[in-house]
């Protein structure tokens, strides 16, 4: 298995590398945005005029509108941008990783609780384990 | 002469710098934790260091995609918390220590390690949440503080081999500055996360347990685990161990283990803090 | 996959830039000069490259004493000319090679240097007169360019020895590119001039011959050169000329010399242009 | 001798060192605001307001306000920077290096063409060559 492959081959997981950085550049940066109070307003206020402002594609802007955690990261957002919108939504980062993880916010909750997702059968999609 | 006489890792979720600002550090769900970190703040008021090098990574914050340097040193005098989305945490400003971060800068370039040099930095949970976990709420932090801000959101990170080195250069650096400080050294991150994708959540208290271990005793051991174990088994976001690296590099080959907590969850993460101190001190 | 195939030095004086933009060419200040430069048009034109990596330093112009990166490889589609203060030079915009650019990027990280990877990034005199030098004045730079941008305005810029041994990873980096892309390498800046204090326009003819014979036969003689000869010797903005090792360390350790030219001056500066090709090419 | 006087040995050289560069830091940044052509207009309508805006010392901002070309790069200010300045006010960096130099601006043009100021005798304040 070649090193990207090796990548691909964990489940659940985007490895934010240089093509998911080129894809999510626009995505990640309207989210970069909202760190100044100013803008969270703007964008709160009209969403869809706000995020004409960033040149990302229609699916990405659809992701955000609909509050698709998931999808956004396939389409090139990282945890530390989109959370940014998280924060300015109220939502914390465990709410958006039970959302990632097609979890309700309490079962997730409960989880981590009971010492987070296991290791075992998580490592590998091809290994299995 | 400056001398390093201890590290100090531990991790930096927001979540836990959440709990201490909103006044939650005694309920059910966060005493555990920060009851574990009562020694870790009793053993540094004692130790009282003039400036901590607190290693940490800047969560798109201060840079974003615009400029991602791999090893970033804050040389500023002062250095704010940001804002990540929910304000400014309300914590002091941050007081840097602009002469020696300047002498690590210089020494370390000489030493062909391709620092970038900053001189305005608002930072982040990265640096401040290590700052509250270990300080609790002064009104001011009790030492200053160099902010080295280590890539580790785009790939490649650097490797924790080059993390290792850099601590070694930092340790010699430290050695061949004139004026008399007790200095302290941080690696911030981890344990096992992963914050993004159907995989969030995962932990790993074996392999976390590993780490600690081989921290104190095999440091060498832990320079050549590959980027992609990190990610298999401690998480995509537990490669901010890392950063554990330049710390130990800059400490002796041999260390006492002063220290050692550890608890999940924190959030959605592993949560570890271990402190080393030279033999000598 | 992709070649390396030669490299050029070149000074990137602004005022070049200025007699190009204000059609002054052909007086007789500048016409010595670009006489001087034809062959090189004429040579790059045959080598046609698909891609230039061109080593330059900013001057304060996409970086400030904000953020000073020691080496920063732009990995954007486009960089805008800078306006430095008199407007953006009437030149187009420079394409880059965001691929290549990534890769170059990746591979360095791996290989222990810490570089600094950015997106958005204008590029001044240093990154635009080396290309008014060696293509005229046509619609379209002629070729992508990948800008790698080096500090030498704050002290320590990188010494020459890391600045070769950069050049040793790009070559390798540029080997294991598997698109057929054909690649020169372009080292800027120099050669001996001061632009500040009472010592300005100092120039060394001698320093600088040397210098140029050293970087065809004898470069690891050039990585010996401590900064205090470069400051000495070839003026303080002299130090530009550690640029122009990492075109050397990119090369093969046996290289034919295909052209050199030498003028004094350029406004303050001893200019000087050399073309090196990789003896296998 | 030790590194730093080792510079300091060589004349009219302004090593721009970590001392220069936080000496110097508010003067340089004032003049990297002047790659915005809405800032050079600002400064040139009315110099001490836009220069009130940067807290660098008074001494600083009189060599600003006197075309003290030598006295900024003496105060830590770097070429590169106090450049933008110059370009400002329509100097070429030909003019400011006759300036700081203590020449008219032809003189130093003519040494210049001659082939530059000569290295021999301007190597070392305290060896003499
Ligand atoms: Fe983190
Ligand atoms: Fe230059």
């Amino acid at each position: 298995m070649n090193e990207p492959n090796k990548f691909e081959d964990i489940p659940g997981t985007y490895l934010f590398d240089r093509k998911r950085s080129r894809e999510g550049y626009h995505l990640n940066m309207f989210c970069m945005s909202l760190m100044k109070p100013e803008n969270r307003e703007a964008f709160l206020a009209d969403e869809k005029v706000y995020l004409d402002k960033f040149p990302m594609t229609n699916e990405q802007r659809q992701t955000v509108l609909e509050r698709d955690w998931l999808g956004m990261i396939q389409m090139g957002g990282n945890i530390y941008y989109t959370s940014k919108l998280g924060a300015t939504l109220g939502h914390s980062f465990q709410y958006l990783a039970g959302s990632m993880s097609g979890m309700a916010q309490e079962d997730y909750a409960e989880m981590m609780k009971a010492g987070g997702r296991p290791i075992e059968g998580n490592r590998s999609k091809s290994g299995g384990k | 002469m400056a001398r390093l006489i201890a590290g100090l890792a531990t991790s930096h979720v927001p979540a836990i710098g959440a709990a201490v600002d909103l006044g939650k550090t005694q309920n059910d769900y966060w005493k555990p934790l920060f009851d574990g970190y009562e020694p870790a703040r009793k053993w540094l008021s004692e130790v009282n260091p003039d400036v901590v090098i607190l290693v940490y990574n800047d969560h798109a914050s201060a840079f974003s995609l615009e400029i991602i340097p791999t090893f970033a040193i804050g040389v500023a005098d002062e250095f704010p918390p940001a804002d990540e989305g929910w304000g400014p945490r309300p914590v002091p400003v941050v007081k840097g220590h602009a002469e020696l971060a300047w002498h690590l800068s210089e020494s370390l370039i000489l030493d062909e390690f391709d620092i970038t040099i900053v001189n305005e930095m608002p930072v982040d949970h990265g640096l401040t949440v290590p700052l509250s976990i270990t300080c609790g709420e002064p009104d001011e932090w009790p030492f200053q503080v160099i902010p080295l801000a280590v890539n580790v959101i785009q790939y490649p990170p650097p490797t924790g081999k080059r993390c290792f080195d850099l601590g070694r250069s930092i340790r010699e650096a430290i050695a061949t500055y004139e004026e008399d400080l007790k200095v302290v050294i941080f690696g911030t991150g981890g344990m096992s996360h992963q914050l993004h994708g159907e995989r969030a959540g995962v932990t790993n208290r074996e392999w976390d347990a590993k780490f600690l271990d081989g921290l104190t005793r095999d440091p060498m051991g832990l320079t050549k685990i590959p980027f992609l174990e990190y990610v298999r088994e401690a998480g995509a976001e537990g490669i901010e161990m890392v950063m554990w690296l330049i710390m130990r590099g800059a400490l002796d080959d041999q260390v006492n283990e002063i220290y050692r907590h550890y608890h999940v969850p924190a959030s959605n993460t592993s949560t570890g803090l271990i402190i080393l101190e030279n033999e000598g001190t």
